[in-house]
């Protein structure tokens, strides 16, 4: 902190080079090289499953490089864990944050490096608090201190992260901290995220920052430099000063945007029939009473910035949340308002987007986790057969293309692409009439992403109605008829999307912001 | 949390437990390994240990743990646990004695569903008033062992005219006692709702996942009540056994089967955290653990020992017995 | 199983009780001990930790391990328990005696193996310890007392109360102001007399089951300085309470001879095993009968203390009803 | 239905929403985190003070209740904090037993000629510590749950216990410690002062030390303590010899109290410790609940068996009167917005 501004930027304070990661069934990192310069903000941006969080990951230790090296500031590291990264001022913010849910700000912030604040073995309230309110200044955020994180919403947890690893670097003496930001932003609404790049910049002035995300609009507006990664390679960097998205969307994908990833020729017309019937539905404090109908292989996506709403309307339409005015009516049938249980019953299918926790029993087999919704199709004299259950699971796994030893084989062992595809597999066996998808390729390497488009193509043309959230908005054009734009709760526009004469992203984020 | 989690066990036991997950129940294998054993050392301290007398007294006191635990292992499969299977077991055995005097053979049935509406009861305070398994139990079994001693101020005992209604369980059948037949139908019965209904699948979901559970619209309330009926059944079973087989018992009888029945459960091979484990894993740890009580007095090891004996053994086969691969934290 | 009726060479003298961590219990372990040395015959000892189906399913261990080659002298757990126990003895020809407990309706008699059942007068215990706790009152005969019962549902404790009622019924003068359960156990006597003195400080004595609560109903005297002024009694002949006794604490106790039950249990099963005991001759009064306790009082204290606590005494078990006072249901 | 998030959320609303002074001093009672716990406590004194028409809350009576609440509050504040780690510990009673032993050994009796006095204090200290590091390193090293190690060795230490000591019991001469167990200052009893001492002493230790801050970072999630840098294994060892500690205490102020040491004085002390914990407002899910959780918790329990006998109920119901009231008690207090799915 003391030489602000006396460095130049082209001093490097943190380079990889020649790193290589394999996970079973996949190369996340090839001979990967990446330099990290003092006092800048690098994107860094790619695919899902390009590889981006396993080189960050390799950055704190988190997992080991297979090979390759990682130097800082000149003299070669090779960090164990987190908690030894941040001794080397390398810190990082996990999308799903690494806070212990019952402790305070206080405490979390500190924790694990507390003998500053020490006196004859107890520790100093006073001193702990000032201290932590001062960082909380600097991350504006307002909460108490003494509030426990399981009660701060995710923005200010991840501000709290944010300042922890300012902290930490300053503890541990480091003249250039790294800081990296995992897809930050995916969690926050439009004022938080403008209040993180201010901070952001803020802290320019005594580190260095690695931001990933896949809106690359952010990217080219609040980072000196973008490096971009395809397929576990380094493909180019290029500043972020006039770079233009379109030729970073291009780097990424190796192609220009054209229909086929998308498999739009594939898209079929929406049937006649009306699946979903939403009658002004509103939830006090989520979003504003909202009506829409989906049809018989229709695919709507719902877009809008989180914050916008559109989570809970599908929470709602699912049944895990509990709307306070309208219904919804499934093939003219209305839905048990908040149960889970009854939409189900019903026949409406929730993809949701973190399948390791709320979509699998990572416990269990594969094939017990494909089958759990369909134990009682798989009777015999009421007795569930298990050919049939095996039978079943066979089926699905094949049709979804699940790599996996065995149908026995425990689901926590499989990769994130394929726990993804059987989250997929669960619900397509269960023959939903209406499949609500919650980012369904997040996570996903690119082979498995083919699959699911693949795949949602085939539902739609065996009549299922789709309601979908992506990543990215390239994603939600090409794959849907029609698309509901949302914006701080509010419905604002529909937009057709029919093969061939698809909207551009520009437009809709015009609606969007 | 999640990709975190998988960076950090994912890696290391992930590649073990993928060996592990290729085995349909990897740690029944332990516990039947574990239950020759044992019994291979006691047989060699004495040949009278693996007489077709003693295998019948081994099973037959196996049968009374295995009741209790059965239904304490659904319990722990949703991932609660049940304590007051003692005061339940202590309520029926008595009321049983009394009642079967006056209503004959429907005592049978009678106190069946009083163990059924005990579970009930222990499912609703956990489901609607969403008090903790181990307190709500904790709790119930206490009001139960004080209905206990109301019902039975003193020992009760069926008068030998009325011993006929007990024949059930006192009788044999080919030369084998009835109880070890009573005991293998419910352990068929409970083995059988556990793989093959839906709602005992979904035991197994709900344990080892309750939220994704919820999500997936498994009715998790009515699950867990269902799980808890199980338990109350399997201690009813158990106190009607008791009293049928020595005609009467006291009030305390049930006491002594709170922590023994959790212990056979996990012995098995069940985990405390709930998902994983079943019925033939109940069947084992309930076999161990009277093979080891019984085993110890056949070779003649001093009173004074027996109960530090097994304590070292159930740790000892836990230690073998539990699948670390299932469960990433152990508390 | 029964191999060799009539010879008792390698026969091994079993004795089933409670636990081993209670003197009284220990005791009949003690004593089947020295009866074991005695005759050079090998020794078992069972323990039923409370629990009757360990009991039961350990007598069934004992007869596989013996090969049927034994004899018992059993405490069983609760009354209950004879029934199963008396079936495996008859299948596997094992000659036995009960102690204490058993069912009413359940007759000796029926059953070729069990030799006899004998029991204590537990009424006549409890009665016995109330009325010497009246006479010691400030005004004798006259006065309130608490009560400390066993374990509810226990026969002895029942069957002690019941005595004390008696007691009561022949005293009206003397008024029972409020009882309690305390387990046998000398904490829960020890916290249970604490609150009670709250609730009734002018009491004139207490009533304890059993000498555990006793000593413990002592202690809270003690802590309020009523040790001596307010007089107790107890029951089981512990060591601790003998000393009570000499300082005038307690009134009485009843002490039950462990070692000597133990040896007289085993001795008739023996004989009826040897044949020298014709146990289808012998008359039903025989078959099941109290023997006294052994009632002491500050005048006998320190002849019992010689005879039974110092030394175990070499009994004399030519007459197996030496003692006998009374026919058991 | 069970929970959902939503639900959860508006509950929170609706606290915030109460305003008024009633409500504000509900607040500031929030916030010594035992606010249901103190009103359970009023509740229970209420009834038994209007049931014996005054007399519950007489001096000698509170002076009853604060001694015999003494040692179950030691104990629990022993318990508990192996259950704020996620964990739990049944071997209280045999390293209870083990450590009676040692009294009655070691301190003046009848039977022998030792005395160490005061010195027995950190015998049993270390008896009992040393079987909580057994706990802690069977729990780490073979990586069983604490339910079933610490099970199994309540059972092996009761075992030798029972066998060194045989049935005797030991008649404790020793004056020194009854009397600091036994006495008063000012009319409160000793044991109540010591009792209230250790759980300011464990309550400063969670609050204001690190090791405390990592306990409660295992017990809200031990992947992410460990992420963050947490020890896990050392500091759940540490806490298992910390309750060993408690234990042995709680053993040698039992059998001196009663002034005789027998292995079995500790028995049929597990469950009402846990029972006491629960009540206290310690979530047996671990991370949630402190040291004056656990001690409040044992007063509860004893205010009400005590009030149980001042009244004269039945002995027979005692025991459901005591299920009734566990059930309510945390019916009333726990904080299920904390504890996500109930299990
Ligand atoms: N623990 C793991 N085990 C197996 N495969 C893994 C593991 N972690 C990541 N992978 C795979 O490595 C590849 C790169 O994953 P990574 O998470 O780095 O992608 P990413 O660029 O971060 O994607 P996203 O943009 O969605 O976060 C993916 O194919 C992923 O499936
Ligand atoms: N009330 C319930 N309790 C537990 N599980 C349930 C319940 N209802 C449905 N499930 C499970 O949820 C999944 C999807 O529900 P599904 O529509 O198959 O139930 P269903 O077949 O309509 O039930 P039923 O056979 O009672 O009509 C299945 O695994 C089913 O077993
Ligand atoms: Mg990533
Ligand atoms: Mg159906």
């Amino acid at each position: 902190m003391n030489d602000i501004g006396s460095s130049t930027n082209s001093e490097v304070t943190l380079a990889l080079t020649g790193v290589s990661k394999v996970f079973p069934g996949v190369v996340a990192l090839d001979k990967v090289d990446f330099s990290l310069h003092s006092h800048e903000i690098v994107g860094l941006v790619g695919e899902n499953g390009a590889g981006k969080s396993t080189l960050m990951k390799i950055m704190i230790g988190v997992s080991q490089p297979d090979e390759g090296t990682i130097s800082r500031d000149g003299i070669l590291i090779s960090p164990k864990d987190p908690s030894d990264a941040i001794r080397h001022g390398i810190g990082m913010v996990f999308q799903e944050g690494t806070l212990v849910p019952n402790l305070s700000i206080m405490r979390n912030l500190f924790l694990c490096h507390e003998p500053g604040f020490q006196k004859l073995g107890f520790l100093s309230r006073r001193a702990m608090r000032e201290a932590a309110s001062r960082l909380m200044e600097e991350v504006k955020v307002s909460a108490d201190v003494e509030t426990s994180i399981s009660d701060v919403s995710p923005a200010e947890r991840q501000m709290v992260e944010i300042a922890r690893l300012l902290w930490l670097s300053r503890l541990y003496g480091q003249k250039h901290p790294v800081l990296i930001l995992d897809e930050p932003t995916t969690v926050l609404n439009d004022g938080e995220r403008t209040i993180l790049f201010d901070i952001l910049r803020n802290i320019k002035k005594e580190a260095s920052v690695i931001l990933i995300s896949h809106r690359l609009q952010e990217i080219v507006e609040n980072t000196d430099r973008i490096v971009v990664l395809k397929d576990g390679k380094n493909v180019t960097e290029l500043p972020s000063a006039n770079a233009r998205i379109s030729e970073i969307e291009q780097l990424m994908v190796g192609h220009t945007f054209s229909a086929d990833r998308y498999r739009e020729d594939e898209q079929t017309p929406a049937g006649a029939e009306e699946v979903l019937r939403v009658e002004n539905l509103g939830r006090r404090g989520a979003f504003e009473p909202i009506s829409f109908v989906i049809r018989k292989g229709e695919i709507v996506s719902l877009v809008g910035l989180v914050g916008s709403g559109k989570e809970e309307v599908c929470r709602c339409i699912n049944g895990l949340e509990n709307a306070d005015t309208g219904a919804v009516f499934l093939k003219g049938k209305k839905l048990l308002m908040g149960s889970p249980n009854g939409a189900v019953r019903a026949g409406v299918g929730h993809i949701p987007i973190d399948r390791r926790n709320d979509g699998l029993a990572l416990g269990m087999s594969v094939a017990e986790n494909v089958n759990l919704l369909v134990m009682n199709r798989l009777k015999v004299w009421g007795f569930v057969s298990p050919p049939r259950e095996r039978k079943n699971a066979k089926v699905w796994v094949e049709e979804c293309r699940i790599k996996t030893p065995s149908l026995g084989t425990m689901c926590a062992n499989l990769s994130g692409g394929n726990q993804q595809k059987t989250v997929i597999a669960k619900w397509l066996s269960s023959k939903v009439s209406l499949l609500i998808l919650d980012h369904p390729t997040r996570g996903v390497d690119v082979g498995a992403k083919e699959e699911i488009f693949r795949l949602i193509r085939k539902l739609a043309r065996e009549g299922i109605a789709m309601l979908i959230m992506s990543d990215t908005l390239e994603e939600d054009i090409g794959l849907s008829n029609r698309m509901l734009i949302m914006k701080d709760g509010r419905f604002v526009k529909e937009m057709a999307c029919p093969p061939g004469k698809k909207p551009g992203p520009r437009d809709i984020i015009d609606a969007i912001v | 949390m999640t990709e975190k989690k998988t960076a950090v066990a994912g890696e290391g036991p992930g590649t073990a437990a993928a060996r592990r997950g290729r085995l349909r129940i990897p740690t029944l294998s332990y516990a039947v390994a574990l239950l020759f054993l044992v019994g291979l050392v006691f047989s060699l301290g004495n040949g009278n240990f693996i007489t077709g007398y003693n295998l019948s007294t081994i099973i037959s006191y196996a049968v009374l743990l295995l009741l209790v635990g059965l239904g304490q292992m659904c319990a722990i499969l949703v991932g609660g646990i049940d304590l007051s299977v003692g005061g339940v077991m202590s309520f029926v055995s008595v009321s049983f004695v009394i009642v079967v005097q006056v209503i004959g053979y429907w005592a049978y049935p009678l106190f069946i569903l009083v163990g059924i509406l005990v579970g009930y009861l222990n499912g609703i305070l956990l489901t609607r008033i969403r008090i903790p398994s181990f307190i709500a139990t904790l709790g119930t079994g206490g009001i139960f062992m004080s209905l206990a001693m109301i019902v039975a101020p003193v020992p009760v005992n069926v008068p030998t005219p009325k011993w006929g209604y007990l024949d059930i369980f006192n009788g044999t059948f080919l030369g084998i006692s009835n109880v070890i037949f009573i005991g293998l139908l419910v352990f068929l019965l409970y083995f059988a709702i556990l793989r093959f209904t839906a709602v005992g699948r979904n035991i197994y979901y709900v344990g080892s996942n309750i939220k994704m559970s919820w999500m997936s619209g498994i009715n998790i309330a009515r699950t867990r009540n269902f799980a808890f009926i199980l338990s109350g059944t399997g201690a009813a079973l158990a106190g009607i056994m008791v009293s049928a087989v020595q005609y009467g018992c006291n009030p305390y009888v049930g006491s002594s089967y709170i922590l023994p029945s959790i212990a056979a459960v996990v012995v098995g091979g069940t985990a405390l955290t709930g998902g994983t484990g079943g019925a033939f894993n109940t069947l084992f740890g309930a076999l161990i653990m009277s093979v080891l009580q019984n085993g110890m007095n056949v070779v003649g090891v001093d009173q004074y020992f027996q109960q530090s004996i097994l304590g070292m053994m159930i740790i000892v086969s836990v230690a073998l017995t539990f699948d670390r691969s299932k469960t990433p934290v152990i508390k | 199983a029964g191999q060799g009726e009539g010879n008792t060479a390698g026969t091994t003298l079993v004795t089933s009780i409670r636990g081993l961590d209670n003197p009284y219990h220990a005791n009949y372990a003690v004593g089947a001990k020295a009866l074991g040395e005695l005759l050079k015959l090998p020794v078992d000892v069972l323990s039923t930790e409370g629990n009757s189906q360990k009991g039961i399913s350990d007598v069934r261990a004992e007869v596989a391990k013996t090969g049927g080659n034994m004899v018992l002298s059993i405490d069983p757990n609760q009354a209950p328990d004879v029934v199963p126990i008396a079936k495996i003895l008859e299948d596997a020809k094992v000659y036995w005696v009960n102690w204490w407990n058993k069912p009413d309706d359940v007759k000796v008699t029926t059953y070729k193996y069990w030799v006899a059942n004998i029991t204590f007068d537990s009424v006549g215990t409890g009665y016995f310890n109330a009325t010497q706790l009246f006479k010691a009152f400030k005004t004798p005969g006259k006065g309130k007392i608490i009560a400390l019962q066993g374990q509810l549902a226990n026969n002895a404790a029942v069957g002690r109360f019941q005595g004390l009622q008696k007691a009561l019924k022949e005293n009206p003068d003397v008024e029972l102001v409020q009882w309690e359960a305390g387990d046998w156990d000398r904490t829960k006597g020890y916290n249970l007399t604490k609150s009670m003195l709250v609730a009734h400080p002018d009491i004139d004595g207490i009533w304890s089951a059993n000498d555990e609560m006793a000593m413990g109903a002592l202690q809270a005297l003690k802590e309020k300085g009523l040790d001596g002024k307010i007089p107790l009694t107890g029951t089981d002949g512990i060591p601790e309470i003998f000393d009570a006794i000499k300082a005038g604490y307690v009134t009485s106790t009843v002490m039950q001879d462990a070692k000597y039950q133990s040896q007289l249990g085993l001795s008739m099963a023996l004989a009826a095993k040897s044949g020298k005991l014709n146990v289808a001759s012998m008359p039903a009064n025989h078959r099941s009968f109290m023997i006294p306790g052994t009632q002491v009082t500050r005048e006998n204290v320190d002849k019992v203390v010689n005879e039974f606590i110092k030394n175990t005494p070499k009994y004399d078990l030519s007459d197996f009803f030496s003692r006998w006072v009374a026919e058991a249901p | 239905m069970t929970l959902e998030g939503g639900a959860r959320k508006s509950v929170m609303v609706a606290n915030g929403n109460v305003s008024g002074p009633l409500a504000r001093a509900w607040r500031g009672l929030q916030k010594t985190g035992v606010a249901g716990q103190i009103v359970c406590l009023v509740i229970v004194m209420s009834i038994f003070a209007i049931g014996t028409r005054g007399k519950y809350l007489s001096w000698d009576n509170l002076q009853v209740i604060l001694s015999l609440a003494g040692i179950p509050a030691i104990l629990a504040i022993g318990v508990h904090q192996t259950i704020v780690l996620g964990g739990i510990d049944l071997s209280v009673e045999g390293v209870a037993g083990m450590c009676i032993v040692f009294v009655g050994l070691l301190l003046k009796n009848k039977l022998n000629t030792n005395d160490v006095g005061l010195w027995i204090v950190p015998v049993v200290m270390g008896a009992g510590g040393i079987a909580g590091f057994l706990n802690g390193l069977v729990i780490t090293r073979l990586r069983i749950p604490s339910f079933i190690s610490t099970l199994g060795l309540s059972w092996i230490l009761a075992g030798i216990a029972v066998y060194i000591n045989k049935a005797t019991t030991v008649p404790l001469l020793d004056t020194q410690i009854q009397g600091i167990v036994n006495g008063s200052f000012l009319g409160i009893p000793f044991i109540a002062l010591i009792a209230l001492g250790l759980a300011l002493l464990m309550q400063t230790v969670q609050d204001k030390t690190r090791f405390g801050g990592y306990v409660y970072a295992i017990g809200g999630d031990e992947q992410l303590a460990q992420q963050a840098g947490v020890r896990v294994n050392r500091i759940k060892i540490m806490v298992f010899v910390i309750a060993g500690v408690f234990y042995g205490l709680t053993a040698l102020a039992l059998c001196t109290q009663l002034g005789s040491a027998h292995p079995r004085t500790g028995s049929n002390i597990l469950f009402p410790a846990i029972t006491a914990v629960a009540v206290g407002g310690v979530a047996l899910t671990g991370g949630i609940g402190g040291a004056k959780n656990a001690a409040l918790g044992a007063l509860i329990v004893t205010a009400l068996n005590e009030g149980l006998v001042l009244m004269s109920v039945s002995p027979y119901v005692q025991q459901a009167v005591n299920g009734i009231v566990l059930i309510a008690a945390v019916a009333l207090t726990i904080d299920r917005r904390k504890l996500g799915f109930i299990k």
